[in-house]
């Protein structure tokens, strides 16, 4: 194992993939001369050249369609977009387009196209660049939709993405990028559909995606304190959906808890939750529960900001209602 | 005419009528309603696919758009199979999951036709973007109508390939309408390729209904691509004969005076006259390529109404989770 | 009452309010000279002048934010987008404009727009023109979303938007247009956040939106034949939602079945499970239940696509085995 | 300067002077961690912005980006108000829920800076439809960036505003940079003006550090758009001094010599000597104007840094359902 930061486990799959796979291409704003706004590309300009590693206008639409143009003709492009709150510039590009070619073409082309974001608040960064809009891309039938809990998982998905014939859409963490991690020093890919127990238990099931991974198992460490068995699920994929191994779950533990960070309301807890209530029914004890951010734009101010997105604590306490206590 | 041969000519002149003859027989089977939806007819720009088209290697691409049975036809595609999407045909291109507006015909370079207005640009940029990266000296050339250029991903696009120089041809069929607005309502430039001025790149404005016109400008526009040169925006003045869409009289937004103007600039009757007058072709040489492209397209009619439609079943291939 | 279609009554309800007051203004792609695409504005640019019925050029994001703009500045526009699949051209202007300004201004500007769109698939327009994107829209806290059902619905319900202070999505149903329906004479608003109880039953509840608002009502008199007493509930509006309509129907039947039009993953049924679950959940006698469109991009061939899409019998199938038979 | 009082050219050099202390205060709070989150600086660029605003009139308006401090200042918003917001605090403008790139002040005609690149155009441009449709007189200024103008935004904004003459003048600073990328390497025409006539409107590039040529054009361009003429493409040159926010060094993108040469061209510093130069303010008047700014903008911090948070209720008001 070697330490590395979630950006810097990003870059390395990058530089694997890129080293490996010559039609390999990074296209987005500032991933190459300062090797990306969150450094997850440093170096690879100058390793592989401007034409491989590509800074682009403020054109999302436009650099999304030219990944997607040259995913069908041959490269196998990976784009970043600065902040997923910028989707709703080249939704239509990613919705309409990369998700529905192969199908509307009854098959004929594929896209081989990866589409990176960070998601997620904490930064102060206000309403327009602290989204976690996985829903909006869940929704649409096409897309893969991916989310690393830690560096190794970043790394490992991302090389898995890079070599899927079909678009991917891989949402990054910002509050994850400068944490360090252990990951293999070998190469290794991680399976997209594959879910990851870290803890088992039988009290009670955490569902957690992106970094609420990491606070759903600390939050787990504070129930076992009180006695509360609590199995942590780390969905890794939001499309595929690894439906067995939740279902398997609630089967045991009888409640579950899911955490993300996305709005609450009409986000992608209540697929979750419809799932569960359909394969597990009658081994319910009591209604599924989540841990989302409030249904309001995300605030600037930290005194505003943080009461709204869910911490160790708000898992914790979600956690402990859930069990009964 | 110089560098075309009589064969070429000819051919050019095969694929004007038989884009013309293949919307007659769409517009048939819409109205005698065995055609779902709508599909939007190319009559009366046919000179502006043929003359484009008619520049390319065998692996070269295009993009195309919501009005894209002539440019599919004049780039080489089945018209049986296109025909058979046309009817949500198994046999379609796209196994009847496409049609009329999102026919792709890889074999032939053809990346797709589009249903959102502007969108084929930026995908038409990429595949400039891989030519230029692997070096393959493939040209694309990316059809769109007057009111796609209004569209930011035009904008986008051009700009990105202005600036890296990427092998690519924007072809803006200027017919003076979107729909039911005339582009003087919602534009102020007269000649659209004044914007190429904006990315860097030659622009230029021809007679979409002089198929050698056309032919002209858009050659020297590929060659420049293919050598380096970048991308070129090529304006073809036209106009659609029929409505928006079949389903569209075109009453309420234009005159008959213009459109019996329009009708008088006929690109195939013109271009058949030249090769008469020119001696290249006699009327009965003519006679006869329409005869057999009446055949053909009644085969493909055929082929297209015997065809079986997919299975409720195949709904689900083709997408993958 | 008088008899008009769905496509006459918006034309209507956009009249009345045009001519209540001079700031309500129309822009979009032919809602001039042709009076709209689906002719929802027919005859209205004659009345109101050029400016206040407006055709725009195929500029989305350029529009709305004309409507978002003007908003903030004293008009009352209202928008019209040809197809909701178009939302993928101008979702920022939606999701990060329009919904968020009041909110990031601290309440110093309000953003009077009305948003409209059609929905629904069903006339073979493929995977780019057959979407019933509610999901997007519904995700993003500021926007309130409006499906009307009928011609009826369409008129008070776009009245009433047109008159809120805040942007509104207001969701039209391709297949509604052109289909006749009594509505009332006189001058009437319908209020959002209240649903519309369509039919009174004890055995199980159907809570619909849009079109299949009518198709589950004729499948409750299916039922009817059946023994089986279905409670039909009209939703009108997902944001905001009248929890206590549908809570309160689920309490006293036991059962429910959604049907929405959207694609089922990730969709608005989720929301809606997620809620009765958390409200109702002792008094639910089986899993809730779901009809809507298959997860894959709509097909153009009917052969294809009219298996996709619910449609009454879908919801009878759907509703006998919720009842258990 | 000819039309220019006195009064009203040390009431321009006091604005200018007042960002830049303004900003240098913005980076201290920062740099002692006493800000959430990052700022973007407008040092270097303060002729654009006010010599911009102060061609308007008391009821007009304008949309700026997230580089919009200097724009709100010179519009003549309140520093205090400001500062607290940048610092999250409840008696900011926006009640601590906008932040630095959020900042509205609506009772300045000032509807917002934007944390999305080229998404203020078309909200400006809506502003100026209003004021088309209601014969209103108000003009409207849109400030955005050299990159912004690779949006799509901000390709269908001027093409409205160009084809219906909404009375909305277009300014794009043109510092050279999006982040770390040269506009150079992303965009192939040298003058940002060149653009305007593909929207059928006039352009024109200015000196963005020279201020009094910065508001000869854009008083022309307000004038026009004014009387009903249309729209304005303005570019003006100019720098940032900073990086592209207080957490970026500007390393590895630009040169130290390229920083120099821009600082040496002082927007400020060259107003002043030319005030002095021409007898119409003395080295001593000047010194007393930014002495007062400076102790303003110590109040301003000092107010901002005892405002009180806002309650975590809080962020429950403002948004309706
Ligand atoms: C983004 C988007 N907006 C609107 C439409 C609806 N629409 C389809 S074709 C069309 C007009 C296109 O006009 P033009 O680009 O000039 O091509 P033409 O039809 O004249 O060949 C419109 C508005 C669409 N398909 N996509
Ligand atoms: C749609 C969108 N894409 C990317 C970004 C990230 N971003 C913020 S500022 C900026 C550069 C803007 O450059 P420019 O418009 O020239 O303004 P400047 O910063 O130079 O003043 C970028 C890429 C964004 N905020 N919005
Ligand atoms: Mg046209
Ligand atoms: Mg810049």
């Amino acid at each position: 194992m070697k330490e590395v930061t979630y950006a810097q486990a990003i870059c390395e799959a990058l530089d694997e993939e890129m080293a490996r796979d010559e039609n390999v291409v990074l296209l987005g704003e500032d991933v190459g001369i300062i090797g990306g706004n969150f450094k997850t590309s440093v170096g690879l300009r100058d390793k592989y050249g401007d034409w491989r590693v590509k800074d682009t206008p403020i054109s999302e639409s436009g650099f999304v369609g030219i990944g997607i143009g040259s995913a069908i003709t041959g490269l196998r492009p990976v784009i970043e977009i600065m902040f997923s709150d910028f989707l709703g510039v080249c939704m239509d590009q990613i919705a309409n387009q990369a998700a529905k070619i192969r199908y509307m073409s009854g098959g004929q082309v594929k896209v081989p196209l990866t589409v990176r974001m960070p998601i997620g608040g904490g930064r102060s960064s206000a309403a327009q660049h602290s989204q976690s809009l996985q829903a909006w891309v869940a929704h649409i039938p096409g897309l893969k939709v991916v989310l690393p809990s830690t560096a190794a998982e970043a790394k490992g998905l991302l090389k898995t993405a890079i070599r899927d014939d079909n678009p991917v859409i891989f949402m990054e963490h910002k509050m994850e990028y400068n944490k360090k991690y252990l990951i293999p020093e070998e190469d290794y890919t991680i399976p997209f559909g594959k879910a990851n127990v870290l803890r088992f238990g039988e009290d009670l099931t955490i569902v957690a995606t992106s970094n609420l991974v990491n606070k759903s198992e600390e939050a787990a460490k504070e129930l076992a304190k009180d006695g509360i068995k609590a199995e942590v699920i780390d969905l890794r994929t939001l499309v595929p959906l690894d439906k067995e191994c939740i279902i398997d779950s609630v089967k045991k533990t009888g409640r579950l808890l899911i955490a993300d960070e996305g709005h609450t309301s009409f986000g992608i807890s209540g697929e979750i939750a419809f799932l569960v209530m359909n394969e597990a029914f009658y081994y319910l004890d009591a209604p599924v529960m989540r841990a989302g951010t409030a249904s309001v734009p995300l605030p600037f101010s930290p005194a505003l900001e943080y009461a709204l997105i869910p911490d160790t604590r708000a898992i914790y306490n979600k956690a402990r209602e859930l069990a009964g206590l | 005419m110089a560098d075309l041969s009589k064969e070429q000519l000819l051919q050019m002149y095969t694929m004007m009528f038989r884009i013309r003859e293949f919307e007659a027989q769409v517009f048939e089977l819409y109205k005698s309603g065995l055609m779902p939806g709508l599909a939007h007819l190319y009559i009366g720009q046919e000179a502006v696919a043929v003359g484009a088209c008619s520049t390319l290697r065998e692996n070269d691409y295009i993009t195309s758009n919501h009005r894209g049975h002539g440019h599919l036809i004049a780039r080489g595609a089945d018209t049986r199979r296109m025909m058979a999407e046309i009817l949500g045909k198994k046999t379609g291109y796209c196994k009847g999951k496409g049609g009329s507006m999102h026919i792709v015909a890889f074999d032939r370079g053809i990346l797709g036709a589009n249903g959102i207005v502007g969108a084929g640009i930026p995908i038409a940029t990429g595949a400039g973007y891989m030519a230029k990266v692997k070096g393959t000296k493939q040209v694309t050339l990316s059809f769109f109508g007057d009111a796609a250029s209004n569209q930011g991903t035009f904008h986008e696009s051009l700009n990105m390939a202005g600036a890296w120089k990427l092998p690519v041809v924007y072809i803006v069929e200027n017919n003076l309408y979107g729909i039911s607005v005339n582009i003087n309502r919602v534009t102020a430039v007269d000649d659209l390729s004044a914007r190429a001025a904006a990315y860097g790149m030659p622009g230029v404005t021809v007679d979409g209904n002089d198929i050698l016109a056309v032919y002209d400008a858009v050659a020297n526009a590929v060659a420049f691509a293919r050598e380096g040169g970048g991308p070129t925006l090529v304006e073809c003045k036209t106009y659609r004969w029929r409505g928006h869409h079949v389903g569209d009289p075109a009453i309420e937004y234009r005159t008959r005076e213009e459109e019996t103007a329009w009708k008088q600039k006929c690109p195939i009757k013109r271009f058949g006259e030249k090769l008469a007058g020119e001696g290249i072709a006699t009327k009965d040489e003519l006679d006869g390529i329409e005869k057999s492209v009446v055949e053909e397209i009644k085969e493909a009619v055929e082929f297209a109404k015997e065809s079986p439609y997919p299975a409720p079943e195949e709904a689900f291939i083709d997408v993958y989770f």
